[in-house]
C-alpha cells in the first residue's frame, strides 16, 4: 500500500458507494476480515459498524467470516460482544518464539479471580468468606492491573460495598465468549455452591464489607 | 483430644515428630484455617458433604495443640479458630439446651461442611481456569498489527487506576491538615521570643510593648490578639531572664520595656 | 492445556509423527497461516522450516495459502525473502482508526477529574480549593474536549457559578456504571493505593466515608 494511494480510496470509493447502498456481504465480509487481522484487540460490532462504510450489517459478515475460518490455522472467536482472530490452540506448539514470559500469579491471586469470575459481582466480603482469609494488599490490585477484573456495581446493601467482575481482556485471555461460558459453571450453580449462603444466626456476610479486617474473625465471630 | 489417626501422644517417634514438624512447617503454606481445614478434611477420604465435622474439628485442635507443642508460633487467626471449633466441638457434643437461643451445634456443622466444600469446588474452578488455553500461551493474537501513519491522532489516556491514585493523593493531603496545625493566625511565643531578642538591642529606652507586633499583625483582630499575647508572653520571659525590664503605670495602662543595663 | 503438555506435543507428537511422514499439506498449511498470522516480522521459509514438524515442505504450503487469500481482505505478501500477512491495498481506508497516538493525562488533569468525579457538580471555586492550587484554564478545556466532563447546573449561590459534572463517556472509559461506583476512601485504602495511616484519635474513617457517601447519594439523586 502506498502512501498516495489510500487517500484516494478513502475519499472517493466508500463515499461515493454509501450514497447508493451498502457494498455486497462478500465485500463487507473482506472489510471485516481486514480489521480484525490488523487488530491484536477485540473489535466490537459497534466499532465494525463505524469504521466499514455507511449501511454495512457487520454481524451479518461475521457469521460468514467465522465461518469461513473454521477448523483453519487461525480462527474468528467472540470475546463478550466483541471479535476477534486467534491462532487456533492445537497449534501452539509452534508458537514457543512467540510466548511472552507472564508474571506468575500467587495462588491467592487465582483464587481470588476464580471466586470473582464465578461469583460476579463479588464484592470483597464475599470472597474473603469464601477463602476464609483477607484479600492481601496487592491481590487485587494486580488483577485489575492486569486488565482482568474491574469495579462493577455498588451493591444496594448497607454499606454499598463496591463489587468486582471480570473484564472483557479476562474473557479473551481465556478464550471465552462470555463469563457463561466458565468451565463446571451450571455443576457448580446446581449444587448450591455458588450461593451466598450466611453463617447460621448471623447477618448476611456480604453486607458487612465496612471493617477493612472483614473475613476470617469477623467470619468466626458469633 | 488428640487424634491417633494424624498426632499420636507423646513420646513421639522420631518418624512421626518428622512428619508433624512437616506439616506444622507447611502451616506458612496454608492460606489460612479453612485451608489447613480443608487439607486436613481430605485425610478423611470421605466425600466433603459425608465429612465429619466433629472428627474434623478434633484434628484441628490436635494439630494446633502439636504447634504449641512444638513451640510453633501460630496466627492468630489459627487459634480464633480453634476456639470456635472447640466450641463448635461441645455443641455437638453435648445434648441440645432448649432454651438456648441461636444456631444449633448441626447447623453449625453443616455451615462448615459447606464452607470447605465451596472452598474446594472453588480452588477446583480455579485450577480448571488455569488449565485453559490462554492467550500469548497456547494461542495468539496478531503479532503485526496493521499500521497506516498517515492519520494521526492524539489520545490521552487515563486508567482507573490513575484517577483513583490521584483522588487517594489529594484525600491523603486534605487528611492530614487537621493534624498539622493551622498557624496562620498563631503567632507563637517562640516567634516572639526571636523578634524580641533581635530587636531589643535596638531599643534604648522604654519602649512601648505594642510596638514589638510584627508586621501586619496590628489589625485583623484574630491575629492583633494572638500577637499581643505571644508578644507578651515572650517579655515576662525576656524579664525573668533578666533582660528586660518592665513597667506598667496603673491596670490597663500601656506596657512598656526597656533592656535591663548592667 | 498444561504447562507440561506443551513440550510434549513439541517433542513428542511431531517428532513421533516425523518418523513415518510430514503432516498433510492442509494442515502445514494451516501451521504457516497461524505462524504468519502471530508472528511481529515477515517470516523467511527457511524459518517456516525450522518451527514446523520435520519434513514439512513451508514453500509449497506458502503457495496453497496464498492462493487461498487471493482477493480476500487480508493477502499473503512477499517482503524481501520472507512472508507476511497484509492487509489488501484496497482496504486501507479501513485502516485509519488504528493509529492514535496515547498519551498520559496530565497530572493537574486526573486531579482535577478525579476531584469532578468524586465531588460532582463542582465548580471551579472547589476544585481549586481541594486542590490548593488554581485551575488552569486548559485542563478543563481539555477534559471537556475529551467529552469526560461538562457543565453541570449553575449552583444558587452568590455569583451562581457552573458546575462541572462527568459524562457518559467518562463512565463508559473507566469501566464504571455510575460515578456512586467510584471506591470510597476506605477501599482505596484497602487497595493500598492510600498508604497512610489516620492519626490516633482522629476521627475515624468510617464516619468520614459515610458522610461523603450520603453526599454522594444525594448528589445523583435528582
Amino acid at each position: 500500500m502506498t502512501d498516495t494511494a489510500t487517500p484516494d480510496r478513502q475519499s472517493d470509493a466508500p463515499e461515493e458507494r454509501s450514497l447508493f447502498e451498502a457494498p455486497p456481504i462478500a465485500e463487507q465480509e473482506r472489510m471485516v476480515e481486514a480489521i480484525l487481522f490488523a487488530s491484536a484487540e477485540p473489535v466490537t460490532v459497534a466499532d465494525l459498524a463505524q469504521r466499514m462504510p455507511h449501511g454495512c450489517d457487520p454481524a451479518e459478515a461475521l457469521v460468514h467470516l467465522r465461518k469461513r475460518y473454521e477448523g483453519r490455522g487461525v480462527n474468528v472467536v467472540r470475546v463478550g460482544d466483541a471479535w476477534a482472530i486467534r491462532t487456533a490452540p492445537d497449534l501452539g506448539f509452534l508458537m514457543q518464539k512467540e510466548v511472552v514470559e507472564t508474571r506468575k500469579l500467587s495462588r491467592a491471586a487465582i483464587e481470588t479471580l476464580a471466586i470473582i469470575a464465578y461469583h460476579q459481582p463479588a464484592t470483597r466480603a464475599e470472597i474473603e468468606e469464601i477463602r476464609g482469609v483477607a484479600v492481601s494488599r496487592g491481590t487485587i490490585d494486580q488483577l485489575m492491573e492486569l486488565d482482568w477484573i474491574r469495579l462493577g456495581r455498588r451493591r444496594m446493601t448497607p454499606g454499598r460495598p463496591v463489587t468486582f467482575v471480570v473484564t472483557p481482556r479476562f474473557l479473551d485471555h481465556f478464550g471465552l465468549e462470555s463469563a457463561r461460558d466458565l468451565p463446571g459453571l451450571k455443576e457448580l450453580r446446581a449444587a448450591g455452591l455458588l450461593d451466598n449462603r450466611p453463617m447460621p444466626g448471623t447477618t448476611t456476610l456480604g453486607d458487612e464489607e465496612s471493617d477493612e479486617m472483614a473475613g476470617q474473625t469477623e467470619l468466626f465471630e458469633d | 483430644m488428640s487424634d491417633p489417626s494424624l498426632f499420636q501422644e507423646d513420646p513421639v517417634s522420631v518418624g512421626d515428630r518428622l512428619a508433624a514438624e512437616a506439616l506444622i512447617v507447611d502451616v506458612d503454606g496454608f492460606e489460612g484455617p479453612l485451608d489447613l481445614l480443608l487439607t486436613l478434611s481430605r485425610t478423611q477420604k470421605v466425600d466433603l458433604r459425608r465429612i465429619s465435622v466433629l472428627q474434623l474439628a478434633e484434628q484441628y485442635l490436635a494439630f494446633v495443640d502439636k504447634a504449641k507443642a512444638l513451640r510453633i508460633e501460630l496466627a492468630a487467626d489459627y487459634l480464633v479458630m480453634a476456639a470456635w471449633l472447640a466450641f463448635l466441638k461441645s455443641r455437638l457434643l453435648l445434648p441440645p439446651d432448649p432454651n438456648e437461643e441461636g444456631p444449633t451445634g448441626e447447623e453449625l456443622a453443616a455451615h462448615l461442611a459447606f464452607q470447605l466444600e465451596r472452598l474446594g469446588a472453588m480452588r477446583e474452578a480455579a485450577a480448571r481456569l488455569m488449565a485453559r488455553d490462554q492467550l500469548g500461551r497456547d494461542f495468539f493474537a496478531r503479532g503485526l498489527t496493521e499500521d497506516v501513519t498517515r492519520v494521526r491522532r492524539t489520545h490521552y489516556s487515563a486508567t482507573l487506576l490513575d484517577l483513583m491514585q490521584a483522588y487517594a493523593r489529594i484525600r491523603t493531603r486534605d487528611e492530614f491538615r487537621p493534624f498539622a496545625f493551622d498557624r496562620t493566625h498563631v503567632f507563637t511565643m517562640e516567634q516572639a521570643l526571636d523578634r524580641m531578642r533581635g530587636l531589643i538591642g535596638y531599643a534604648g529606652g522604654w519602649t512601648d510593648l505594642m510596638g514589638y507586633l510584627p508586621d501586619g499583625w496590628a489589625h485583623d483582630p484574630v491575629r492583633r490578639r494572638s500577637a499581643t499575647a505571644a508578644t507578651f508572653a515572650a517579655s515576662l520571659e525576656l524579664a525573668k531572664q533578666g533582660q528586660i525590664e518592665l513597667r506598667q503605670a496603673e491596670t490597663f495602662a500601656p506596657i512598656t520595656l526597656r533592656r535591663k543595663t548592667h
